[in-house]
């Protein structure tokens, strides 16, 4: 598949969407020919983008959307940016990444990872906050495409 | 149901259970996913074990289960523990920093 | 998945794309409990409208976009829109289907089957042509879901 | 290529061409599909037979070039059938009306 086009999949931010985001991006990173590994990190980054918005971007009596946009900026390179609408993110920049490499039993929490997974995952990660966030998430693939 | 997209299968062994997950653990099952382990976690005096064989996806929300399990289990003094975790799960799990946590001691 | 929500996918009006809405079909289909085989139904239909919009609505120098949504009208009723944005279908209402049944080879052609399989596998069909088409499909769930 | 949509297999036997369609046929690969089969449509001498048994999906336009095909063999006076015929593809076959077109003449 060429760059040559936007994909975008608007979804109601509910948990039991999330998985139709994740079929969808296989079927865009599989004709792009990512490798299965490759697309298993962006099945997780993209996932943990999404659970953020249906957790923390809206009322849970007033649920919004959730709106996927996958493109293929090269033949090898998508950008997934998932967008809410909802209460924004407060001090990103500030934020930083956890996990639980050296803590203690007592120490470890549930919680506090999606962020992290994200740049673990992705080759770069840009979070915009102004009416709701976008993370915008990018992956190079690696693998070569045997032709 | 074949249908679902998380399943579980419990074995009662001498001293053990083994819980088979199979599916996808994410948001969506997360609940249910508590309500099936609540009652075993709280059983102290068995050894408790999660198969993760046919587990194809997990996220932060699964290894968060994963990590109040162990807290759970370690307040109890109870063993707790994974087995035959996937390659692409074994990775999320070395990343989050979990892995030690999910060794279910040898002796037990 | 109850009626709960609209899922939303834009894509740009070319043949390569067709399979990604398959795709994400075919996640709401499964979640809603369709059968395999009312699921390869609705493949068919959905992928002739798109066939459609990539072929007849737009100019091939300057492609557009189809925007498909699949609207969870009961837990077993789903309704995908196919919307394209390029020249109307002209007398739509005139237009009858036909098939291959009771014609000699030298009389058969190919084409022209497209809107037959939309009514053969759908419950119902509605076309509406303004900016553009819209082909709007339901199908609604025989098999019974075991609870 | 194990990623492509569209594969094709070929296998020369006495007097018939067999050609093995897996994977999906639809808009995407209809110039494909059509590439590979004319050389062999233009072979009046040999029997041709499609071998549908890995096809996962067809849909008008893959009909269509079925049709094609028909009537370039019919006009050929040469045989040309299709066989092992998946169920869901057999529905839209019988539905569409092409069926009686693609039984290979049996004594061929
Ligand atoms: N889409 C969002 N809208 C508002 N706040 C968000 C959003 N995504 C993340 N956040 C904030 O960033 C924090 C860290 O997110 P994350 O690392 O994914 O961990 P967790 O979601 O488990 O708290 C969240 O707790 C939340 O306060
Ligand atoms: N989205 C559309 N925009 C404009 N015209 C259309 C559209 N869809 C269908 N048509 C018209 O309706 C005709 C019949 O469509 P169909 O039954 O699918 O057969 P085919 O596409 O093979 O011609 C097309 O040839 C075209 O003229």
């Amino acid at each position: 598949m060429r760059n040559d086009g936007t994909v975008t999949l608007t979804v109601p931010a509910k948990a039991e969407f999330v998985d139709i985001i994740r079929l969808t991006l296989y079927g865009i990173a599989a004709k792009m020919k990512f490798s299965f590994e490759e697309i298993e990190d962006m099945k997780v980054a993209v996932s943990e983008a999404c659970n953020n918005a249906v957790l923390h971007a809206y009322d849970h009596s007033q649920p919004g959307q959730i709106e996927v946009s996958f493109t293929i900026m090269n033949e090898d390179r998508l950008q997934i940016a998932v967008s809410d609408y909802g209460v924004s993110f407060e001090q990103v920049s500030d934020r930083t990444t956890s996990t639980l490499h050296g803590k203690s039993i007592d120490e470890i929490q549930s919680g506090g990872l999606g962020l992290y997974l994200m740049q673990a995952l992705m080759d770069e990660v840009e979070i915009r906050s102004n009416q709701g966030t976008s993370v915008i998430l990018t992956k190079r693939r690696l693998a070569q495409e045997t032709v | 149901m074949q249908n679902e997209k998380l399943t579980f299968q419990t074995e009662n062994l001498d001293g053990l259970t083994v819980v088979r997950i199979a599916g996808e653990l994410d948001l969506e099952v997360a609940s249910q996913m508590r309500s099936v382990m609540e009652p075993l976690v709280e059983l102290s005096d068995r050894k408790l074990v999660l198969n993760l064989r046919d587990l194809k996806y997990i996220d932060s929300t699964g290894i968060g289960i994963l990590i109040s399990i162990v807290k759970a289990r370690h307040s109890r003094n109870a063993p707790f523990g994974v087995e035959e975790v996937p390659l692409t799960i074994q990775k999320l799990f070395d990343m989050t920093g979990i892995t030690p946590f999910l060794a279910a001691s040898p002796n037990a």
